[in-house]
């Protein structure tokens, strides 16, 4: 075997505490290196040119590459050997910058380091073997889950591109968060008139079934062919039938449920449309305040119904679907602010989240879009805004920026002002985040054009002085307490990640980060995939997003979706189980902990029960390596061989000469 | 192989590729300095670490082995932790029979995006091995320590059940 | 009538359906029994049990699979038995199970350390219900069972044969549960102090291997790792080093799986107490998982399984 | 031989060539000058090549004597130390035990008719032979060669074919299983070719090599044909380590291959317990 | 003759280990192995045969033969031989492991082949025999050629008398040991050597008859029957083989090392299926069966083909009494002789 080392610097990533070329010289002394050099950007043009001119200058059969992490770069150096002509498992790497050159400060142990992570590749590459793909037909269609601004986005861009799909939301009604807003910033345009025609589009496109009221029950199979099983959640109505007329709506004596739609600030139906714009346009009950179904009287709703689609007796439906590729689009929620005790954790009425104060200004809301406090109905003369409500803030655990907080108080101050010429809003902030098209102007009209009063610090308290509100907080720019009469105070609360999201990632194996947003694949070249093939991210549930990011997340989303399913075949990764028929006794214990049901068991032609991979199930963990006890089946590029070579070269053993 | 670092010892670590490879790879990327004697071999999961890969460190000569992997609940491949959890508590409950100090071994879950971390677990491992010191080797290493044995051996200070 | 009649009216009427069935007979010498493959009534004839049957014959299913086959089990090999059954090893339909009422057998190692002279020289052997009388050199001892009893007898939870299509004898009495003084002392040592004894007395093993052939639950047998090229876990030197390694591989291999028959400390040619691992590593499985290998039919074994949350496991913090 | 029979001489490959998917030939010289120049080894005669930190295996040396450029061998890949040769490239350096075990009786084949007939990779020891006697073309009347394999891609030495068969002196017939499309040569189980070519049995000897099911078939074509059991030749294949007889593996009863073949005629074959 | 004391004897015993790599059988555990003998040690020469044989005083279990080293500047392997270095001498043998020793002879040294290790070792090893006083149940040295107090390729055989040993050379090698001033003349208990020696033979009763083995032996090769049956209770391990004095068959490995490598020559298992396991996954000898076949085939058919009717068998019933299962060697060589139709 003829292989080649690669020593990057990285610049002076590397190059600053390793000695390269001395890591270089020294990697020619290793068994079966027969050429080895230090090169200023491995990962460059120039640097993979000069590896792809090696292997055919030098006839390698096998290149290690000593540079960044392999989860930056593996794929980019595997496609450049591939360019040479060599299998890309013919391939090794050596992390040797964020595992070395950046966390040791001594040179010279960093050096020592680097030579044997450089020893440890090469010896796992003398035992690699080439490994060649198989390919696999795909199911052309999408599952997407949410139905918000980025689920709809990602719907429509797939079904426009041709594929099927299926898009599935929680609640009763798509439009998630956005559904909820008034007016959007920088342009202040109507929310629901900018998202509307697109929920309607969801519902007449050819290509998209939605499924509301629905959540995923179970995930099976790999990308190309998941295998989907998801729960319809009983609405109590027909709604192959319902046409959305209402009139059950009226009738409904039910009337105490708070609406969620309307963040509970007024009250619904028992049987309910969320609101006009919904889609799909269906009456649903709530099974927990409907007279009939908690108590078993009443009836009204199925009397009064014109087309008789009222059925008390249905039960949760569960539906299976195959789909190339999954588009997770779930959202966020937003931070419960009754953690803050400053803020009275509820006892006054008078101090309402960004998202009721939304209610509030909208048409379509509890008070038509008269601002009216929940205490009295009055009209508020004084505003306060409280930003970095659940942002910004260890003590809840919540380090992170919500990113849009600062830009919709702006907006709702903005907002205020056109609703009530007289009024006053005072704005607490921490710092003015605000850096998107046309977004800093907004802020500054804010301020300028509308005289909000924006006041830099935190406050300490809010306590009830007469029919009003005290709220004591500090200015930091001028250094003095501040104290201001409300009668409204408006928290921007912060978005967290959405309830249900850890059990929606364990099926789709899709990792929480430490907040519970789900983590992309790379946080700069990957923003959209996951570590699940097949598995994309789109909107807040990876993150907080406002509306335009969310949107271009779905559509990127959906771009990456098209382009997986362009292909007509897929390459299964090779580097799955793989076993050795003679050495197998056929016990099943593979079979048992496979967690993927990606190995079954067939007979031999003698008769014998020996285990088989499917190669295409299989995700290449390895548990049933390490559960077979003759060793017979070997996870490829990670066999029991290649990882006992890389110990042996950290802990090489003693030779003896003599063993007597 | 080079000669090894007098101020070194050898720790090996089996890192899961998608948590704990990432949260060493974040630690890094954060510059979290860390003691450089750890070398880590990456592994697709933790359920993939056979406990005897461990074992042959230590018959091997390794000083301290450190394995790390998603946490639980959190594993690329849905259950590969879950199986490492009870193949290595059952090594690091097994290892004081044999003699080999089972402080040397730990098993630890550290996520992607955990780079303090696995700075600190490193850091901390890192020190509790040089606490223990060089781990001694099972085969005798000079003819001195090969008699040592024999005589040793026929003095028959054997198992309590065999005299 | 005796056990061993009824035993062998038993295998006589089962005999026809059977390739074989698998007991004792006396071995080289009177001291020493040696397994009967029983294939015809003749065969029959020369069956012993009692406290000289020592061997564990479960050893021998898995490679009779796709024969059927009798075994008369003691208690403690019908552990294995169910073991192999729970592991799909072996297929209950083509087994037939002589489950014996057992009341210990002997160690050889014990008698050897008793008697004056090797057990070599042996001339006769008498036994009684509790006690043995060997002649040997010309010189006769009488031990008491007690006193020679394996290990495994003294701390017997499972005299009776678990699992058995016909069970003969009357019911013995478990033992106290409790642990053997031995062990206990073993496990006290300092951790230098038992690095040290295994470094010594793995110098003497010799790798022939009878400790893993001799385990029933051993079922790699011809592809076990320790003499495969690939996998290549295991060098062929002779080193104390490698022999514990192929210990600890077997240990390892055999977690929540063993059955503690002691076949493989007794199989040992040169002595080797195997049983201070495995003992310990059981006691690890009972403390963690509640799991004691072939006790029960449709176990799995702990390592083949998981919990979201482990009772038995606490996390280390850092 | 008074020297250490476990010490394999350093050896150079020279030249390497991709015969079939999973055949490899090599050809390797002595890295020192003197011994390569007095190496003298009998048609049929094996070495021990070894891959150091791999092991060692048995390939029978299928250069001719006559021919001492370099001693070439032919490897299938299927174990570990086969791989790790397949893996090699010229310049590269192996250890080579040879020249081991005893040969065709060359001297007892003069004057003779001769027929080979190779299977697969079992051409690899009649080629050997086959060459020896070109190269002494005089010495033996006439010759025939028939060679098969499953299908074209698995013929091996396909750059000496069209010598082979554009020579007159021999009779060269090739055969694969199934038709191929440009095949031009027969098609039909070497036994069947044989029983067509239908070579005499007088003053002929039979000289055979190839897998179990095929060396099987042509005995029971060639004892049809009317071939004497000690006309009939082969080679046999055993795991062997040593090499020298010794180690305990290769022997059937009391032959051992390494040693007492791996050329046997079919008489003594019969003699010998059934253990292949 | 000479005599020496048992206190004298472990003094030279401490002595001449270091001159020699010193063997001897020592007790740890229960068990009693030989072992490299230091000064400090105590000998034990009695209390039982020793478990495993001196044969590795000969053929060591593991022994490197070659080591391979690339060379830095040009990478091209170097080969280092391995010989073995030194003298060793056995202590307290049994007449059975020094037959057992002249058995590997004529299979490691050959007009052909002569393998160097083991002649070094061959020509470079004293073995100091103890007579047997009394026969094991498994003992049938007298059997197969041999007997309890065979002086065949000992140097010196030491007889119990009393307190000490009667010391009879056999060599030039032993006859020089012999005038160490630890030796006092025997006088008259060279006698009673003898008559110990007469008595334990006939300890041993009727010598069982092998001549009829090799030819009835082959007999049976083909009747796989036969061969199922008694080998129904092996269980293919290998203490039989790495307890005998006379099997040799060993295995030759490489171990890879990364840029040094080494060549070990091991004991191996006829036993085991790994043995003639092919890289092809073809096993000429595929059960236990057919592996006992050749082990006892081997040593009372094949060998005695090959070298003139002896028996590669010493007698010393190692196989018969350590066997985990009792597999009785002689009951199989028994059945074949006895093999009606």
């Amino acid at each position: 075997m003829r292989i080649g080392v690669f020593i990057c610097h990285c610049g002076s990533n590397i190059a600053g505490t390793v000695d390269c070329p001395k890591v270089a010289a020294k990697a020619l002394t290793y068994p079966d290196v027969v050429f080895s050099t230090d090169t200023m950007y491995a990962c460059s043009e120039p640097g993979q040119d000069g590896i792809i001119a090696a292997v055919k200058e030098q006839q390698l059969d096998g290149v290690v590459v000593a540079s960044c992490t392999p989860r930056m770069h593996e794929q980019t150096f595997r496609r450049a050997v591939e360019r040479a002509g060599l299998n890309r498992y013919m391939f090794e790497m050596a992390n040797i910058r964020e595992h070395v050159s950046w966390i040791g400060k001594i040179m010279e142990d960093n050096t020592i380091k680097a030579q044997e992570l450089v020893r440890m590749a090469v010896e796992k590459l003398r035992r690699n073997r080439p490994l060649i793909p198989k390919r696999f037909e795909t199911v052309k269609r999408v599952l997407v889950i949410g139905g918000g601004v980025a689920g709809i986005q990602a719907a429509l861009d797939c079904a426009d591109g041709g594929q099927e799909v299926v898009l599935i939301e929680r609640e009763q009604s798509i439009g998630g968060k956005m559904a909820k807003l008034d007016k959007t910033f920088p342009t202040v345009d109507c929310s629901s008139c900018v998202l509307g025609p697109k929920m309607v589009d969801i519902a007449q496109h050819p290509k998209i079934t939605l499924y509301a009221c629905a959540e995923v029950e179970s995930v099976g199979g790999y990308v190309g062919n998941f295998h989907i099983t998801i729960r319809r959640k009983a609405t109590y109505v027909d709604w192959n039938v319902c046409n959305g007329c209402g009139l059950c709506l009226e009738k409904c004596p039910s009337h105490k449920h708070p609406d969620p739609f309307n963040e509970n600030l007024c009250t619904a139906p028992s049987i309910n449309i969320p609101f006009p714009q919904a889609i799909p346009k269906k009456a649903a009950i709530n099974p927990q305040s409907c007279l009939k179904l908690t108590q078993g009287k009443c009836g009204i709703c199925a009397t009064v119904c014109p087309l008789k689609c009222i059925d008390y007796e249905q039960k949760d439906e569960l539906v299976d679907v195959d789909v190339g590729a999954v588009i997770v689009a779930t959202g966020y929620d937003l931070f419960d602010w009754h953690k803050y005790p400053q803020y009275g954790q509820g006892r006054y009425p008078d101090i309402i989240t960004s998202m009721q104060y939304e209610r509030l200004l909208s048409a379509s809301g509890p008070t038509g879009g008269q601002i009216k406090r929940p205490s009295d109905g009055k009209e508020p003369k004084n505003i306060v805004f409280i930003q970095c409500v659940g942002s910004r803030d260890r003590s809840v655990d919540r380090p992170y920026c919500s990113g849009f907080c600062c830009m919709y108080t702006a907006k709702q101050a903005i907002l205020t002002k056109d609703h009530l010429p007289d009024s006053q809003s005072f704005v607490f902030y921490m710092d003015i985040r605000s850096p998107g098209k046309l977004y800093d102007e907004f802020t500054r009209r804010a301020m300028e054009e509308y005289g909000a009063h924006y006041v830099r610090g935190r406050v300490s308290m809010i306590y009830p002085q007469d029919d009003k509100l005290l709220v004591r907080g500090a200015d930091t720019l001028a250094g003095t307490q501040v104290e201001v009469q409300a009668d409204l105070v408006v928290l921007a609360v912060g978005a967290e990640a959405a309830a249900g999201a850890a059990q929606l990632g364990e099926k789709l194996r899709v990792c929480p980060d430490q907040y519970g947003f789900f983590v992309e694949s790379h946080p700069k070249l990957k923003p959209v995939e996951t570590n699940t093939a097949g598995v994309y991210l789109a909107g807040a549930c990876q993150g907080p997003k406002d509306i335009p990011a969310s949107v271009s997340q779905g559509s990127a989303a959906a771009a990456k979706v098209l382009g997986l399913l362009s292909k007509k075949e897929l390459e299964s990764d090779p580097a799955v189980a793989r076993v050795n028929q003679p050495r197998c006794v056929g016990c099943g214990k593979c079979i048992q902990t496979c967690p993927f049901g990606a190995i079954k068991e067939v007979a031999d032609r003698f008769g014998n029960p020996k285990a088989e991979v499917i190669d295409t199930v299989c995700q290449g963990c390895g548990i049933c390596t390490v559960t077979c006890p003759q060793g017979a089946i070997q996870l490829e590029h990670f066999t029991d061989n290649q990882i006992l070579a890389e110990v042996q070269a950290l802990c090489p053993p003693k030779i003896f000469a003599n063993y007597e | 192989m080079s000669p090894q670092n007098i101020r070194e010892l050898r720790i090996v670590g089996f890192l899961c590729n998608w948590c704990s490879y990432g949260g060493a790879d974040t630690a890094g990327v954060g510059r979290f300095v860390q003691p450089t004697d750890l070398r880590i071999i990456r592994v697709p999961c933790s359920g993939r670490i056979d406990p005897l890969f461990i074992v042959r460190a230590f018959m091997n000569g390794a000083d301290g082995v450190l394995v790390s992997g998603c946490h639980p609940r959190d594993c690329h491949y849905a259950e590969g932790n879950f199986y490492a959890r009870r193949r290595l508590e059952m090594l690091k409950r097994f290892l004081p029979i044999t003699g080999i100090d089972n402080r040397r071994f730990e098993y630890t879950w550290v996520s992607a995006s955990e780079g303090q971390r696995w700075q600190h677990v490193v850091t901390e491992f890192t020190r509790g091995i040089h606490t223990l010191g060089p781990a001694p080797s099972f085969n005798p290493v000079s003819e001195t320590e090969w008699n040592k044995l024999a005589v040793q051996a026929s003095e028959g200070q054997g198992c309590p059940c065999h005299g | 009538m005796s056990p061993l009649d009824d035993l062998k009216t038993a295998i006589k009427s089962r005999l026809g359906e059977l390739d074989c069935v698998i007991g004792w007979e006396q071995g080289y010498d009177q001291l020493h029994a040696t397994p009967l493959f029983i294939r015809s009534e003749a065969d029959l004839d020369r069956l012993v049990i009692g406290p000289l049957a020592v061997h564990n014959l479960a050893t021998y299913l898995p490679g009779l699979r796709g024969k059927k086959v009798g075994i008369i089990v003691k208690g403690c090999d019908s552990r294995s038995v169910i073991q192999l059954l729970n592991e799909n090893l072996i297929t209950r339909d083509d087994l037939v199970v002589f489950g014996l009422c057992c009341s210990g057998v002997v160690s050889h190692r014990k008698i050897r350390a008793a008697l004056p002279v090797d057990p070599g020289f042996v001339e006769a052997v008498d036994l009684s219900t509790d006690t043995l009388s060997i002649t040997a050199s010309g010189q006769t001892t009488i031990l008491h069972m007690a006193d020679i009893a394996a290990d495994k007898c003294q701390i017997c939870q499972y005299p009776n044969a678990l699992i058995a299509d016909v069970l003969v004898g009357s019911p013995q009495e478990s033992k106290v549960l409790t642990t053997l003084a031995c062990q206990e002392e073993f496990e006290a040592k300092s951790e230098a102090e038992k690095f040290a004894f295994w470094q010594e007395t793995m110098s003497r093993c010799i790798r022939c291997y009878a400790c893993r052939n001799a385990c029933p639950m051993c079922v790699c047998r011809d592809f076990c790792i320790s003499t495969s090229r690939d996998p290549l876990w295991l060098g062929q030197e002779n080193t104390p080093g490698e022999n514990m390694m192929f210990q600890l591989i077997h240990v390892s291999h055999l977690t929540g799986r063993c059955t503690e028959c002691g076949e493989c400390e007794r199989a040992c040619p040169v002595d080797i107490p195997l049983l201070l691992l495995r003992r310990y590593m059981n006691k690890q499985v009972q403390d963690v998982f509640e799991h004691r290998a072939g006790t029960a039919l449709e176990q799995t074994p702990p390592l083949l399984t998981f919990k979201v949350e482990e009772e038995g496991i606490k996390e280390r913090g850092w | 031989m008074n020297m250490n029979p476990y010490l394999p001489e350093m050896a150079t490959i020279v030249e390497t060539i991709q015969e079939t998917h999973n055949i490899k030939t090599f050809r390797v010289v002595l890295n020192n000058e003197e011994r390569m120049k007095n190496f003298t080894f009998r048609p049929g005669q094996v070495g021990q090549l070894s891959v150091f930190g791999v092991g060692e295996s048995t390939f029978v040396i299928n250069s001719s004597p006559t021919r001492m450029e370099y001693l070439q061998f032919s490897v299938m890949r299927v174990g570990e130390v086969t791989s790790k040769l397949h893996q090699l490239q010229p310049g590269d350096h192996i250890g080579v035990r040879a020249p081991l075990g005893n040969s065709f009786p060359i001297e007892a084949l003069q004057g003779k008719n001769i027929v080979f007939i190779g299977g697969g990779i079992g051409m690899a020891p009649l080629r050997t032979l086959f060459v020896y006697m070109l190269d002494n073309r005089t010495s033996y009347k006439n010759i025939t060669l028939l060679y098969g394999a499953r299908s074209p891609a698995d013929l091996t030495y396909k750059a000496e074919l069209p010598e082979w068969i554009s020579r007159k002196d021999v009779q060269t017939v090739l055969t694969i299983d199934n038709p191929a499309e440009g095949w031009e040569h027969q098609v039909g189980l070497i036994p069947n070719v044989l029983l067509d070519i239908a070579p005499k049995p007088k003053d002929t000897f039979a000289i055979t090599c190839g897998p179990p099911i095929m060396i099987k078939f042509t005995l029971q074509a060639l004892k049809k044909l009317g071939f004497e059991d000690e006309n009939i030749i082969t080679t046999l294949e055993k795991r062997m380590k040593c090499g020298v007889g010794i180690c305990g593996r290769c022997n059937i009863g009391t032959k051992y291959v390494c040693l007492d073949g791996p050329v046997f005629t079919y008489a003594q074959l019969k003699e010998l317990p059934s253990e292949l | 003759m000479k005599y020496i004391t048992k206190k004298n004897l472990l003094r030279l015993t401490e002595e001449l280990s270091s001159v020699y790599r010193v063997l001897a059988p020592v007790a740890q555990g229960g068990t009693v192995t030989f072992r490299r003998f230091h000064p400090g040690m105590t000998l034990d020469m009695h209390s039982r045969m020793a478990a495993v044989s001196a044969k590795m005083a000969t053929l060591p279990q593991t022994e490197s033969l070659l080591l391979v080293q690339r060379v830095e500047e040009n990478k091209k392997p170097e080969l280092t031989e391995t010989l073995p270095q030194g003298k060793t001498l056995v202590m307290g043998a049994r007449p059975c492991d020094a037959r057992g020793k002249l058995l590997l002879d004529p299979v490691f040294i050959t007009e052909k082949i002569r393998d160097q290790h083991f002649i070094h070792r061959r020509e470079n090893s004293i073995f100091i025999t103890l007579a047997c006083d009394q026969p094991e149940t498994t003992c049938f040295c007298h059997s197969v050629g041999s007997g309890p107090a065979d002086t065949a390729g000992s140097d010196i055989l030491l007889t119990l008398v009393g307190e000490g040993y009667v010391a009879q050379a056999i060599s030039d090698q032993g006859q020089e040991i012999v005038t160490h001033s630890f030796f006092e003349d025997a006088q008259d208990r060279g006698q009673q050597a003898q008559a110990k020696h007469g008595h334990a033979l006939e300890l041993m009763g009727q010598a069982h008859d092998y001549s009829s083995a090799p030819a009835k032996i082959l007999e049976r090769f083909d009747d796989m029957d036969f061969w199922e049956v008694q080998s129904a209770k092996c269980i293919s391990c290998g203490a039989c083989t790495y307890m005998c004095p006379t099997c040799y068959c060993f295995n030759i490995t490489d171990n890879d090392l990364g840029l040094t490598s080494q060549r070990i020559r091991t004991w191996d298992n006829c036993m085991s299926h790994t043995f003639t396991l092919e890289a092809s996954g073809h096993n000429p000898r595929p059960t236990k069966a057919h592996r006992l076949k050749n082990r006892v085939g081997h040593k009372f058919s094949y060998y005695p083909d090959l070298y003139g009717g002896i028996m590669a068998c010493c007698g010393c019933g190692r196989c018969i009494k350590q066997c985990p299962t009792g597999v009785d060697i002689r009951q199989i060589v028994n059945a074949a002789q006895e093999y009606a139709q």
